[in-house]
């Protein structure tokens, strides 16, 4: 049998290289089956994103990739979630601080720490030791320049995170994932809270920061994922349903059941 | 080293003396020399002192034969020391106007272990119908021990429906809160409330005696006049602050005394138990038995058995 | 069947509506009057009790009253050794029970595996909350002051309170530890903190407003405790005051109060209201305007310090 | 238009902090912590050691005392009506001081569980927000007095309040006779002291039941508002039965704050054991009765001093299963929402 | 200038009834300006959709309809919503409860009473003082029957209604609305919080119930407009961008804000 992930590369011309690569994983919420028989490549600089009705499970599959789920008590991972490779790990097996000191994550709602904008963005060095404030400086200006924020903030560096604009707010925990120079960030639906004018900012970057990292994205907005995605998974019921280039997941889907979701005929 | 400390416990009836004494001690040594006076009754402070726990005991009744047991089980001497007389008084409230006086039997009857008697017309014939009410120390208290000996006959016999306290303000507030009460408690929480309480005259047969300083001295109050003392642990005796505080206690105990509103025996008394003290004479002379109906004179005769 | 079909067509009808919206409106009001008459109860007591206790005890307030020791002289008495004793022994509960408390919170809320210990130890917390106090004064006494032999010290003293309070503490922790948004603990998981770093970092700094407030309602409530405090016999009649803890020979720093006797504001009191002789009460009334000042002044800065940073972090 | 993102120039460090020290730190932290969290047990554990120990030895004196077996003293305990283990004979029927308990605390109950409730569903659907943020402060006021300046309220003010009225009834209804020939309450009674426990906890049921009142989702209340309904019907129809087990609950904490009220009945009820139910006696709760026996300073090992304990043996166990009780409707209602 | 709402009866054939009208409506938030000069009809026995990007006012506007904002202090209308027509009221000026007594409303999560399924549908007759069996009886029968529910729960009346499952729970608060005969029901993305099957269920139900009852509904979901509503306002930022029959709306809008956002642009 043909697994869906198979299809794309078969249809790519360009080279691909995975970054990661989730082979029959199965998740579960304390007994609760929720993610079933997942795989998936994820390709590095690119952005994959996971589309499906609420409740598919698409954030439950974002969260596998930095072992979020770790955090509370009755999960279960089964399978393998593979990422880099020299030579390729089994994420799932390593030490989960580890795991996501290679992985960033920015969540739907923006949730800067109530600390200044400086140390929201130093944060992730100061956990590794890094309190040099020579490198601080640095890696603060850059990441914020990448997330598109720096000039809105070099003058209030100082001032909380918390009190800049929602859209800001996101952009600035994007600067705090890119911090860490890590190879892939997750993204779980990171304008679904913000208005349109913030949504249009976020959506721009996204489509920049690709070329420098990957990027895994949840969304319930079928057109972001068109603008800004190279590759799409259909998820429904815990299952994908239907991989492939996003062009031809929404221009001619092979399942009856993504056709019936990118119509609009339910969710 | 720490400040020094003597630690009194003992009689609520004497409190008020030790009390006394205690401030006006500490300021004179101006802080230098500490004491703390707990109110246990006789009965606890004696538990105490025979641990080892006090350096004296506050004791409104003689030392009994079970205490001076427990004491000689923990090796403990002690020095008995008279400081004053008391009256043991029956109060009621300022608006019980019926009671003037009761007699010996009559307080028996109201007392006595089987006592049923719960309003005043079963007192005596013509006391208004009006619920009996009443207040009484508690079973660690020398003035209980002291009153069911010298009332119902044998020590610690009594009732058990009553307000006990080892306090003997709780009494008193007892008393002048509720119109049908009666109590008993040492003379100086009579004489220190009188405006709140009124006390019974007393009739052992020969008519009404109204308890005073002067019935006291003329041992016409019986049989509820009878001597407080302090308990010195012989060994604390040697401290130097102990021996100052108890001749500083005796020097100013007839000034002391009489401020409290006890009956302070005569000054040339004072001197002999001061003399007794410095010879370091232990134990008692009662020969560990409840002394009912003595007068002063009868006591200060009284040489060690 | 008439009658029901005429019922039912009143549904829409203004007239049946306005009638039955008045009298329904009767009985809200009635009621709102019901609910001020309870909450008049409620400050009604407060007022006659203060200012029964302001017109008796007023005019024994002064500079002696703060720096006498008590005294058979109702006119001479004050709380000197009151105030020092509520003041050492509070500093010892407050020693034992803010790491205690926070710790316990801590691990209660971030580390407890949910299970049947947890649940057990949760029952135990809410049940030690609501011991009485009394309940405390007994173990102290078979416990502190006989099988630790402690005596009835400010040692004694200290542990017993922080005990008593100490599920306060735990409690309010809990409560402010789990309002930090969860949001926030997965940002720091992300960029890769461990629990400790995610906790010292963020949790307990972003909640130590809250866990203030415990603390200090937890502290009010000490300084007013009396129950316990008798039952480990701190009703002596103490006129002098416990060594100082500064000396000024080496090594300049003195633990012997630590086991001194002791008396606090409120069992000072207590013993006053307990003397039947009019002038003692007026003491009484004094020391208790004391007591509930301080209490109030406490209970004030807990209440404002809730306000001030449930306005300041906003998430 | 965001501008091309910046290279990294400098390398970041990629030594990690070693994980062998990270993980023996976290699980030192861990263990540090877990200690803490246990002492709560502990101290449970040590409350009923003491309490049994000393009650065992309570019993023994007693059988030794009256020549009985275990049985017939624990029978005599539990049923007897004559506490006085302090005098002679001996009587350990420890019914006097529950009598007296319950009777405080049915008068404290009587007076907070209607003004509490009343108070809270004022406060929670009535009464305006500035109103509200007034009041709920001056509650927790009331709640943080010391008890012992309430005792002293009870005894100073409320008794004297209530003889006054007492006897203005009894003057109205049936004038003109002396005085002394009418009722009058005693100056140590359960009613005065009943009544200001009651205003005591009143403060702890408002807040608890306006808790369980502002727990009910809002859908519930605009759900019953949307049907036309005022706002007493929807707090009476709707709120306070999906706050049921959340208003249960702040009555059974109430009620544990009652029985374990110890200085307001110490000072203003009375002392004496007394096996009655009638509030306008004096009477002595259990907490009192412990309060009162330790005012002396207690003499380690006498049978006083043992008596505290078994009767603090019940009162402990009233309020645990008082706490545990209202610990579980608590939850209750928090898990519902 | 022509109002976005003259546009409808103008190309509407079969005669159109107004049950009701806002006219020139402003509301606020407590200084917060949410709704901006609101012009809207409500045809009788028709389904009027409103929909628009997530904080657009929807929720706002359905709610003045039966001053739901009068519970929260600082609230303020301008404006009138006209109710009725023998003679027609402004709701804005009656009293609140009346007007509630008069209009339904279904939420978009279902939030039955923690009652018996019985007593939640009889909940708006008793409020009003019927207490009858017999009556009772009838109007919980006939409005769960109209809802869909009866054959459902017809032998458990008497269990809690929060033993139902979602949808059900949803369908027994529409005979809630339904059984003190409203003249309007508001649905607030009745089916926004259920399982797709349960969706269709419900949209049925809101079909059939048209012929009976006027309805205003609240989605985010554009296809459900289009399958349910006769007539859909597309509300930006507080105002009623373009108000039309539906099919007018989704297929030829005039506005080019509607044009972008019923086609995925934004939102
Ligand atoms: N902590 C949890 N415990 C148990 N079940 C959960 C938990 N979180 C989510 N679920 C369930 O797992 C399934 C997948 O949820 P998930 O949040 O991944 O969906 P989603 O596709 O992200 O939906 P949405 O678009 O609403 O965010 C759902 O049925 C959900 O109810
Ligand atoms: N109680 C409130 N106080 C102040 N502002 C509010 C309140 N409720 C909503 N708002 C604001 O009013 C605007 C309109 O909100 P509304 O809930 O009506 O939006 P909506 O279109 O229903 O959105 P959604 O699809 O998310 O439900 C939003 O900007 C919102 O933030
Ligand atoms: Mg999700
Ligand atoms: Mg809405
Ligand atoms: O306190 P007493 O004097 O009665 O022992």
């Amino acid at each position: 049998m043909v697994k869906p992930t198979d299809r794309v590369v078969a249809t790519e011309n360009e080279p691909l290289k995975k970054l990661a690569e989730v082979r029959d994983l199965n998740f579960y919420y304390s007994g609760k089956h929720a993610l079933k028989n997942i795989n998936l490549p994820v390709y590095e600089k690119k952005v994959t994103a996971l589309i499906g009705p609420s409740g598919c499970g698409k954030t439950t599959l974002l969260r596998c990739f930095n072992r979020m789920h770790d955090l509370y008590p009755g999960n279960r991972y089964e399978g393998e979630i593979w990422l880099g490779d020299d030579p390729p790990r089994n994420l799932l097996q390593m030490d989960p601080i580890e795991v996501r000191m290679q992985i960033g994550m920015v969540f739907q709602k923006p949730n800067p720490f109530p600390k200044s904008i400086y140390e929201n963005v130093a944060y992730g060095l100061r956990v590794r030791g890094i309190n040099n404030r020579a490198i601080l400086d640095e890696v603060v200006e850059r990441s914020l320049r990448n997330a598109a924020l720096w000039d809105e903030v070099k003058d209030r560096l100082e001032e909380p995170g918390t009190s800049l604009s929602g859209g800001q707010q996101q952009r600035l925990c994007i600067a705090r994932a890119l911090a860490t120079d890590p190879a892939l960030i997750l993204f779980d639906e990171p304008t679904s809270a913000l208005d349109p004018i913030a949504t249009v900012s976020i959506e721009n970057l996204i489509v920049e920061l690709k070329d420098q990292v990957t990027i895994l994205i949840v969304t319930h907005n079928m057109q972001q994922a068109i603008r800004i995605s190279q590759f799409t998974a259909f998820m429904y019921l815990g299952e994908i349903v239907e991989y492939n280039e996003t062009m031809s997941i929404f221009t001619k889907p092979v399942e009856q059941k993504t056709a019936d979701y990118v119509s609009g005929r339910f969710g | 080293q720490g400040t020094p400390t003597i630690r009194i416990d003992g009689s609520s009836t004497v409190f008020p003396i030790t009390e006394a004494v205690a401030e006006q001690f500490q300021k004179a040594q101006g802080g230098k020399i500490r004491v703390t006076v707990g109110v246990s009754g006789t009965g606890g402070g004696f538990k105490k002192f025979c641990r080892g726990e006090t350096d004296i005991s506050n004791a409104s009744r003689p030392i009994l034969a079970k205490e001076i047991a427990d004491c000689k089980a923990a090796g403990i001497n002690f020095i008995e020391l008279p400081v004053a007389y008391d009256a043991l008084t029956v109060v009621v409230n300022p608006q019980n106007t019926w009671a003037r006086s009761l007699t010996v039997a009559e307080l028996k009857n109201i007392w006595g272990p089987d006592s049923k008697i719960n309003n005043w017309s079963q007192v005596r014939q013509g006391f208004p119908n009006i619920p009996l009410k009443l207040f009484g120390p508690g079973a660690d208290s020398g003035t209980f021990d002291y009153f069911t000996e010298a009332i119902n006959g044998k020590a610690k016999v009594s009732r058990k429906d009553f307000t006990a306290s080892e306090d003997d303000n709780v009494l008193v507030q007892g008393v002048s809160r509720d119109r049908g009460a009666l109590g008993y408690f040492g003379f100086a929480y009579y004489m220190e409330n009188r405006n709140r309480l009124k006390a019974v005259a007393i009739d052992n047969g020969k008519g009404p005696v109204q308890p005073s300083e002067q019935n006291v001295l003329n041992g016409t109050y019986q049989p509820l006049s009878r001597p407080i003392f302090i308990y010195v642990n012989a060994k604390s005796a040697q401290r130097p602050e102990v021996r100052q505080f108890v001749t500083y206690y005796l020097n100013n105990a007839p000034a002391m005394v009489k401020k409290v509103k006890y009956v302070p025996l005569p000054a040339s008394a004072y001197r002999t138990i001061l003399a007794n003290f410095n010879r370091n004479r232990v134990g008692t002379v009662f020969g560990g038995k409840e002394a009912i109906g003595l007068t002063i004179n009868q006591l200060l005769k009284m040489q060690p058995q | 069947m008439r009658s029901q079909q005429h019922i039912l067509n009143n549904l829409r009808n203004p007239i049946a509506i306005a009638a039955s919206i008045q009298s329904r409106k009767r009985w809200e009001q009635f009621f709102i009057a019901l609910g001020w008459f309870s909450l008049l109860v409620a400050l009604l007591t407060l007022v006659f009790l203060v200012s029964d206790l302001f017109l008796r005890g007023l005019p024994m307030l002064n500079w002696k009253f703060f720096t006498s020791p008590p005294s058979s002289d109702p006119e001479e008495a004050g709380i000197l050794t009151a105030w020092v004793g509520s003041l050492l022994v509070i500093f010892v509960t407050a020693l034992v029970a803010i790491p205690l408390g926070i710790a316990a919170g801590i691990y209660l809320e971030e580390y407890a595996p949910k299970n049947w210990l947890l649940d057990f130890i949760e029952v135990n917390i809410t049940n030690l909350a609501g011991v009485p106090s009394i309940i405390y004064g007994l173990l102290a006494l078979g416990f502190f002051v006989y099988i630790l032999n402690w005596g009835e010290s400010i040692l004694t003293a200290g542990f017993t309170l922080a005990l008593l309070i100490l599920p306060v503490v735990i409690v309010t922790t809990r409560e402010s530890l789990r309002a930090i948004p969860q949001g926030i603990r997965e940002a720091a998981y992300a960029v890769g903190s461990s629990r400790w770093q995610v906790i010292a970092d963020h949790v307990l700094p972003y909640s130590m407003g809250g866990i203030l407030t415990g603390i200090i309602v937890g502290i009010s409530r000490a300084i007013g405790e009396t129950a316990p405090l008798i039952t480990i016999g701190a009703l002596t009649f103490i006129t002098f005051l416990p060594d100082p803890p500064i000396q000024n020979e080496f090594p300049y720093i003195s633990f012997k109060w630590i086991w001194s006797p002791f008396t606090v504001l409120p069992i000072q009191m207590f013993n006053w209201v307990s003397r039947p002789q009019e002038a003692f009460q007026v003491n009484a009334a004094a020391a208790g305007i004391v007591l509930l000042v301080l209490t109030l002044a406490v209970n004030g800065t807990a209440i404002y310090l809730r306000y001030r940073f449930r306005k300041s972090i906003k998430w | 238009m965001v501008e091309q993102p910046l290279p990294y120039s400098t390398k970041l460090p990629v030594a990690l902090p070693s994980r062998t020290v990270r993980i023996w730190r976290e699980r030192i932290i861990a263990s540090i912590l877990f200690l803490a969290a246990i002492s709560s047990v502990v101290t449970t554990l040590v409350i009923i050691y003491i309490l049994f120990a000393e009650t065992v030895i309570f019993f023994e004196k007693v059988m030794e005392m009256h020549q009985e077996s275990l049985f017939e003293a624990l029978v005599e305990f539990f049923t007897g009506t004559d506490w006085s283990p302090l005098i002679e004979p001996v009587g350990i029927g420890i019914l006097p001081l529950l009598s007296g308990t319950f009777t405080t605390c049915f008068v404290a109950c009587c007076v907070a569980i209607p003004l509490g409730t009343i108070a809270a569903v004022y406060l929670s659907e009535f009464a305006p927000a500035k109103v509200r943020e007034l009041l709920k402060p001056i509650l927790e006021i009331l709640a943080g007095i010391p008890t012992v300046v309430y005792g002293y309220f009870a005894l100073l003010v409320v008794t004297p309040f209530l003889q006054k009225i007492i006897l203005g009834v009894q003057q109205f209804f049936n004038p003109g006779k002396e005085p002394w020939e009418y009722y009058e309450l005693p100056g140590f009674n359960m009613l005065g002291a009943g009544i200001v426990v009651g205003l005591m906890v009143l403060p702890y049921i408002t807040s608890l039941t306006e808790d369980a009142l502002q727990a009910v989702p809002l859908q519930l209340r605009e759900g019953s508002y949307a049907m036309g309904a005022t706002r007493l019907q929807t707090a009476i129809r709707v709120l306070m039965p999906a706050a049921a087990s959340g208003i249960v609950a702040a009555y059974i904490l109430g009620l544990a704050r009652a029985i374990g009220e110890t200085m307001i009945v110490a000072v203003a009820a009375g002392l004496q054991p007394k096996f009655t139910f009638n509030p306008l006696e004096g009477a002595s709760t259990t907490t009192a009765f412990i309060v009162s026996v330790s005012l002396g300073d207690l003499p380690h090992g006498s049978l006083e001093y043992q008596s505290i304990f078994a009767a603090g043996i019940m009162l402990f166990f009233a309020t645990l299963i008082l706490n545990v009780a209202g610990y579980f409707f608590s939850r209750r209602y928090r898990e519902v929402y």
